[in-house]
């Protein structure tokens, strides 16, 4: 107990002053109006008339040490040491002189690290684990992300989009990650019911907790080849894997049946339109690693589709929202199936319950 | 007859410029003893506050279920005359039209089996007839039967469906809302007068989407006009509202809630595969627009009060249909509903409730019906989904299992 | 038997046609357009030219017979005997002569009944039984509806508001009517839990279905002075009745507590924005029979309020959904309670989820 | 070392304008083992589509009951160097705002210590140390001591909070999300630490309704700017916008859902008694208006991911509040909050979800607040109110009792 109090915690993180850069300390609540001046490049002014550049490059999330160090050597080389990442996982360098854009732009594209991401343009996909790291997942993460971003990366790289459009990518139903409130979202999903191992349930699980934690009770328990385990009605799992969170035992990953569904139309900003969930538009694509190439073209369409018929700074769900989602699932040729009607809690009040339809 | 009860806090709702239906009660116990008792317990009422009625037992006509609401006082010492004082529902003509000869004779008839008053109508469309004892039930029935009225429903049966008067007077009309409620009335006459439901049922028929029976709130299915083709413009009469002041831009378009409509002074122009048919620019320039040519309605579902799982509004089960008869289509719709609503159904459960508890995918797989994206204002926002089939090891031809 | 089946049943109604004016038979289906000529008074013109004027007047719904033979008469000296009633149970008079108007609309007002109710207007309360008829009320129907009738005829009589403005009233929580979707609504409310009779319970009612019947599981089996009979958790009581309603010795009603609620805000048209319900605005105001003042001041200014501030075409509704809620309540004064707060069962959805505010 | 695994699946994801995950991957195995077989492994989660982790076991640092999520390779023999592959969440520092030197003092510490892998950042905001094993996990955490950076949080327990850039590089910051990022993250030290709440619980803050944190999405307590005096308008260089060839009209105007503004060519109007502070009109002319100076910020509760009641948004709970240090106010409701919430809430039950489960009204009662419109979209369409007050018989004074 003497070496736990001895012991330094609880210290927190290190404080942010020390971090900003000189022209930040100085001008910081003073900054007056910012200004795009092409992709990727800002200029922040401040009412002290002094001016902030900020250069804004794409990164893969997952990055190795030599790779920062790489951003590190940048960052001395053009701004005085000062970086930052954003909440979107990009990298921003912050600049004073103006004739150090250019070269450090140069630089970053030497580095493989496009520039973009600023105004009416795709920025990268908030991500998760997926096969990298996490055991829940239903499909890789950064596989699809380097994928569906190679497609778009010309959107990244301009700002012609009608407005910003957000994408979002988790592996399994946790959504880690903004994926409910995302322009289109693409979620991992499983499709089989845990496959429970009655050797190992008694051992590993609770068996009422993992009763109690299915939310269809589709789980009881049973006696399986004079073992106490769980048994699972089928018909009942919507596959939300939480029995296998609490239960290691119920795996659910299952290479045949895994994959991914998109979701589209939400959004997180209060801009215009208050904020909204994202809505199945595609229930099921199989995996198909390495480039998912199902998935690159169902969002590359769906942008597509977007962009040539939205009006100036809407975003996807506002402008479904406009033309209503018949019209929606007209015009992007995707089929309409049972498993777009909701059939949770508050379904009822996602039936359409008025006659403003379009013919 | 005795003289009227003293009624000092009813009197006062006898001044005023609307009509009192205090005078109508008092004008009916000048020759009616059920009236002036009826007067005399609603003076109490309103002295102390609180009705005075008791829990209604079941009344009713020879080889019907429904159509009587029985109605006992609770202080049958006090006012006699109002012991028993049940109300007979009588299913209204479409439209609620009537000839002076039609309603004397119901007049005639209620001088003299009830109280003499009525409700002109109730407000499922009935006409209502108020007060009357259960041993005039059968001679009222008799002589209506000769004047060729026929009772409505209560109870879980099928109610008087009723509509606008539609194509009768209404230019805006997308079927004959009338010629419907009739043919389904006299289609349904066993479900309307004999309760086999797990509850009542109500239909609503609307000429178009400004819905002037109420439809979409107060109907289990909700039959509502609309059109599927373009509005039909005179772009003259435009021209002619904007010269006598319209501001076509604030009044009309500013109002669309499609946003697909455009003026440039001269014409009007709609996008019409955008429309989402509100009636609006139609209902501010009736000379100008009218609904198009390709008319039809679209059927909805599951209205009701909120007793007991909230309130709703019906949803869109058919898009478009146009609705012509025999309606046969709709009919089949209508039967594989009841039949499903009636095998699992609980009891006093809606058919908008039976259709929650399910789910609109299992109520349309069960009523054989394919799913449409016009069923629903959004796809779902959950990831709860119930996928059917899964891909079994072994199926190396990949075929679905489940 | 024999009997039964030589009675004549299920003959259904009159057919609607031999009620119907031959200018209506001729042009049935072929109207072109209306225009109210006046408050109370249109024409439908048809394609042949045809011309049919309306004429509207008030009527109180709970009529006696020798008002309707008033009618009947009216309809004989004008209108060739042909009338008809609306779904807001007004009787509408059926013209061909455009001469016979004002005399008409003349002996209407002798008769005591105001022309009026169409365009933008108030019309007639949809309403229900009450204390002269209904075991259930929690209030009185026609009595209320006389009283705020009165106050507001010269929104009937005129056509000054920015748009329809719909009325109705329920004495209870069964709502028969379209209470629940109407830009004012005056709700009868029980806020006593039953008391129920013990001695009557046994005989009366089913005790099962009884504690079954209540939605928050508030009562349940007991036996009370030695009876069957059942108990009432009064915390639990949300005053529905649906107890009442399966077993009469649970009366909800009560002089001291019952009173009315004001709802608004709903509508039923789809015209510009889809059907809504009408929300709570006032929770409670005691029954004060035979004018309930505070009912009608409070509606009174619910309409001006709503009058001299929404847009043109605007109804109750629509105004307060441009304008926020808060707002509302701020510029009508009613203060904002726990009650306004939904707790049923999808309370959660209508939290204000977004920073879309006023100040 | 070994050469690299064969991975042809993989490297198929080194083409292609984006930046790669498997070149960082593979540049960290050049000279880590763990980083190597990571690569072996997932090219086999490729290849058979499934990923190869076990359920992860609980693994921390002395002293701290979350911050490390423990993993495992279901495939040891096969990938030894990963048969632990633990990750650690480190705090980032407000605003993730870094000097190079800070950096390199991380990545020479994992350098040492584990893969050479790190998410810069994790989705909470962490940065993520990807793939340690146990004997690890002290050392690292005694090197991040010395320069001063600390663990995260994980398990049921206060997360890293996180917060946009504010006032450091935005000029539309309505109060200081990073002072007050920090402040909290100093604050509940304890709570970040040592998990004791029925579940995790999240603080995102952002300088003003652009949310860029998506705090209303993904956090239980979501602080976002706004003001509540007027927005700031330089009428000229809303004429230069104009002048420059913006659709003042359209672009902006349209777009305003409180419809409150008003351009006559000259002169922008702006009612703000009826603005939202939706940002739209500041957002497209930066230039010209800018956000009111009474500024402050909204509080609100409980958005999550779905499992398992449904995603949720947060809600409103302080209209508007100055937030200025120390914060007082907001650390006195936030302790109010935990109380009931641990009190009461079930396990893995969060916020949002408790205060739907009790209902807002009983939530308010028991955390001392006042409910005030704003906390509501609408008020209530169903009926059923608990009223909590009736009058007894024999209250003649009419005292309310109940
Ligand atoms: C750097 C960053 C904040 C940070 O501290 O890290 C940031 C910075 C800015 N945001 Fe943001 N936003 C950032 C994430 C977000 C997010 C969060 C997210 O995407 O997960 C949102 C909510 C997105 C959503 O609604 O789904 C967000 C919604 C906005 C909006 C509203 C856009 C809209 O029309 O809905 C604006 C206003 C605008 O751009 O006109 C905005 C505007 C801005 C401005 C212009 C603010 C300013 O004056 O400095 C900054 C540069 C804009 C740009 O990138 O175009 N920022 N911004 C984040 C950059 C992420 C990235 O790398 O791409
Ligand atoms: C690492 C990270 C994803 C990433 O790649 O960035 C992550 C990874 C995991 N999350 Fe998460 N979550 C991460 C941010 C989030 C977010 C986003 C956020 O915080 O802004 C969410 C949605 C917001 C929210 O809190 O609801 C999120 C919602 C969940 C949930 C669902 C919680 C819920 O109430 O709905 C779970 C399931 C659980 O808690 O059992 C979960 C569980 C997990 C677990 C611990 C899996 C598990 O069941 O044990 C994952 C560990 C993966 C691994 O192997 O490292 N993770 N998780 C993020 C944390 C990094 C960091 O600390 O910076
Ligand atoms: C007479 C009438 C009110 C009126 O004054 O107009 C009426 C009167 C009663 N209604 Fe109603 N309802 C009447 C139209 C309605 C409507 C409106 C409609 O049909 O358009 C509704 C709302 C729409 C709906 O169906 O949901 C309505 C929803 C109810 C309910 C709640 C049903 C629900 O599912 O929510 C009940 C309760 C019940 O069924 O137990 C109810 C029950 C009753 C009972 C039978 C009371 C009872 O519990 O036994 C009332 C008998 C009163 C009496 O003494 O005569 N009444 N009732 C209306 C029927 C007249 C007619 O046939 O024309
Ligand atoms: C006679 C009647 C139908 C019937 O068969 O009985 C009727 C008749 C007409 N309605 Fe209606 N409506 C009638 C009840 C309704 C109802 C039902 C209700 O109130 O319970 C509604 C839905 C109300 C709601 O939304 O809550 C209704 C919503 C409309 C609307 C849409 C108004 C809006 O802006 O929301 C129009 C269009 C208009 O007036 O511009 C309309 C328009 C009309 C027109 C102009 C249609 C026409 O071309 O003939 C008729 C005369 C209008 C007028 O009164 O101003 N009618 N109308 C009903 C008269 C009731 C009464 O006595 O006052
Ligand atoms: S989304 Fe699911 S699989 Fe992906 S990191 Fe989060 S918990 Fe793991
Ligand atoms: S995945 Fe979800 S629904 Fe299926 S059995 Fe497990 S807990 Fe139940
Ligand atoms: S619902 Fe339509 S068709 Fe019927 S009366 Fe009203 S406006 Fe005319
Ligand atoms: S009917 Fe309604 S949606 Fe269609 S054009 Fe007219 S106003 Fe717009
Ligand atoms: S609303 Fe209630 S009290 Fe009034 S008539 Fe209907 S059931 Fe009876
Ligand atoms: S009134 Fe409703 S909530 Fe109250 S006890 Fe009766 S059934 Fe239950
Ligand atoms: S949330 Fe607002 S204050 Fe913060 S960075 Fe975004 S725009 Fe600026
Ligand atoms: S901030 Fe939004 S609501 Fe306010 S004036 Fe600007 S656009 Fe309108």
């Amino acid at each position: 107990m003497a070496d736990v109090q001895e012991r330094r915690t609880d210290y927190g993180p290190p404080h942010y002053e020390q971090f900003l850069p000189p022209i930040i300390k100085e001008n910081y609540g003073k900054w007056k109006y910012h200004e795009i001046l092409k992709p990727g490049v800002m200029v922040h002014v401040s009412e002290t008339g002094d001016k902030l550049f900020t250069i804004r490059a794409a990164s893969p999330r997952l990055v190795c040490i030599d790779k920062i160090r790489d951003y590190c050597d940048l960052a001395d080389k053009y701004c005085d040491g000062y970086l930052r990442f954003t909440s979107r996982h990009n990298v921003e360098f912050l600049l004073t002189k103006h004739e150090n854009i250019e070269p450090l732009v140069a630089d970053l594209k030497k580095l493989g690290h496009p520039i973009g991401g600023m105004g009416n343009s795709i920025t990268s996909i908030v991500h998760t684990q997926g096969w990298v790291h996490c055991h829940s997942a239903a499909t890789d993460a950064s596989g699809i992300v380097k994928a569906v971003m190679d497609d778009l990366s010309e959107y990244f790289e301009n700002m012609k989009l009608p407005g910003k459009l957000r994408i979002a990518l988790a592996c399994c139903l946790n959504m880690c990650g903004a994926v409910h409130c995302s322009d289109i979202a693409i979620l991992g999903i499983h499709r089989r019911p845990p496959r429970t191992d009655h050797t190992r349930v008694k051992a590993m699980c609770e068996i009422p907790s993992v009763s109690a934690s299915c939310p269809t009770a589709a789980i009881r328990p049973a006696t399986v080849d004079g073992r106490a385990s769980v048994e699972v009605i089928e018909e009942r799992c919507m596959f939300c894997a939480n029995c296998f969170t609490v239960c290691p035992a119920m795996p659910m990953a299952d290479p045949l049946n895994d994959g991914v569904s998109i979701w589209i139309g939400g959004k997180v900003s209060n801009a215009r339109s208050e904020p909204m969930f994202s809505k199945l538009a595609i229930p099921f694509i199989p995996n198909n690693p390495p480039r998912w190439p199902e998935v690159t073209q169902a969002v590359r369409a769906l942008v597509e589709l977007w962009a040539s018929n939205a009006n100036k700074y809407e975003r996807m769900g506002e402008w479904i929202n406009r033309i209503g989602w018949p019209k929606f699932f007209r015009m992007s040729g995707i089929e309409f199936q049972k498993e777009h009607i909701d059939d949770f809690k508050h379904a009822g009040l996602t039936y359409k319950r008025s006659t403003h339809l379009t013919f | 007859m005795a003289d009227l009860p003293k009624t000092p806090l009813l009197d006062e709702l006898e001044s005023g410029p609307f009509p009192s239906f205090v005078s109508e009660i008092k004008r009916a116990a000048e020759k009616n003893d059920m009236s002036k008792d009826l007067l005399g317990q609603l003076e109490q009422s309103y002295r102390e506050k609180i009705g005075h009625w008791k829990h209604g037992g079941i009344v009713g006509v020879m080889g019907y279920g429904g159509g009587v609401i029985g109605r006992y006082s609770d202080l049958p010492e006090k006012w006699p005359n109002i012991s028993h004082f049940h109300t007979m529902r009588i299913n209204h003509p479409s439209g609620w039209f009537y000839t002076s000869k039609s309603l004397r004779e119901i007049c005639n008839i209620w001088e003299k089996h009830g109280s003499g008053l009525t409700n002109m109508h109730g407000s499922t469309g009935d006409i209502i007839l108020l007060g009357t004892t259960t041993d005039h039930l059968e001679p009222v029935f008799e002589e209506l039967g000769k004047i060729d009225f026929d009772i409505g429903g209560s109870g879980s049966d099928l109610r008087t469906p009723s509509c606008c008067c539609g194509q009768a007077r209404c230019e805006w009309a997308c079927y004959d809302t009338m010629a419907l409620t009739y043919d389904l009335t006299m289609h349904y006459q066993d479900e309307l007068h004999r309760p086999a439901f797990p509850y009542k049922f109500k239909f609503k028929m609307s000429g178009c989407p400004n819905d002037c029976v109420a439809s979409i709130a107060r109907s289990d299915m909700s039959i509502i006009g609309t059109w599927r083709d373009s509005i039909q413009i005179d772009q003259d009469a435009v021209r002619e509202y904007a010269d006598k002041g319209m501001d076509i831009r604030s009044d009309v378009i500013g109002n669309c809630p499609a946003k697909c409509m455009d003026f440039d002074g001269k014409e009007l122009h709609i996008e019409n595969s955008y429309c989402v048919r509100c009636m609006h620019c139609i209902n501010v320039m009736p000379k100008a627009l009218r609904p198009g040519k390709d008319k039809g309605a679209t059927v909805l579902l599951g209205s009701k009060a909120p007793i007991v799982e909230g309130a709703m509004l019906s949803s869109v089960l058919i898009p478009f249909w146009k609705l012509k008869p025999p309606y046969d289509d709709l009919k089949e719709i209508v039967d594989n509903i009841w039949d499903v609503w009636c095998e699992d159904g609980k009891a006093r459960e809606r058919v908008g409730e039976f259709i929650q508890r399910v789910g609109m995918g299992n109520f349309l797989d069960a009523i054989g019906l394919e799913p449409v994206a016009e069923m629903v204002a959004h796809p779902r926002e959950n990831p709860y989904v119930f996928y059917e089939d899964y891909f079994e090891e072994g199926d190396e031809d990949e075929e679905e299992e489940g």
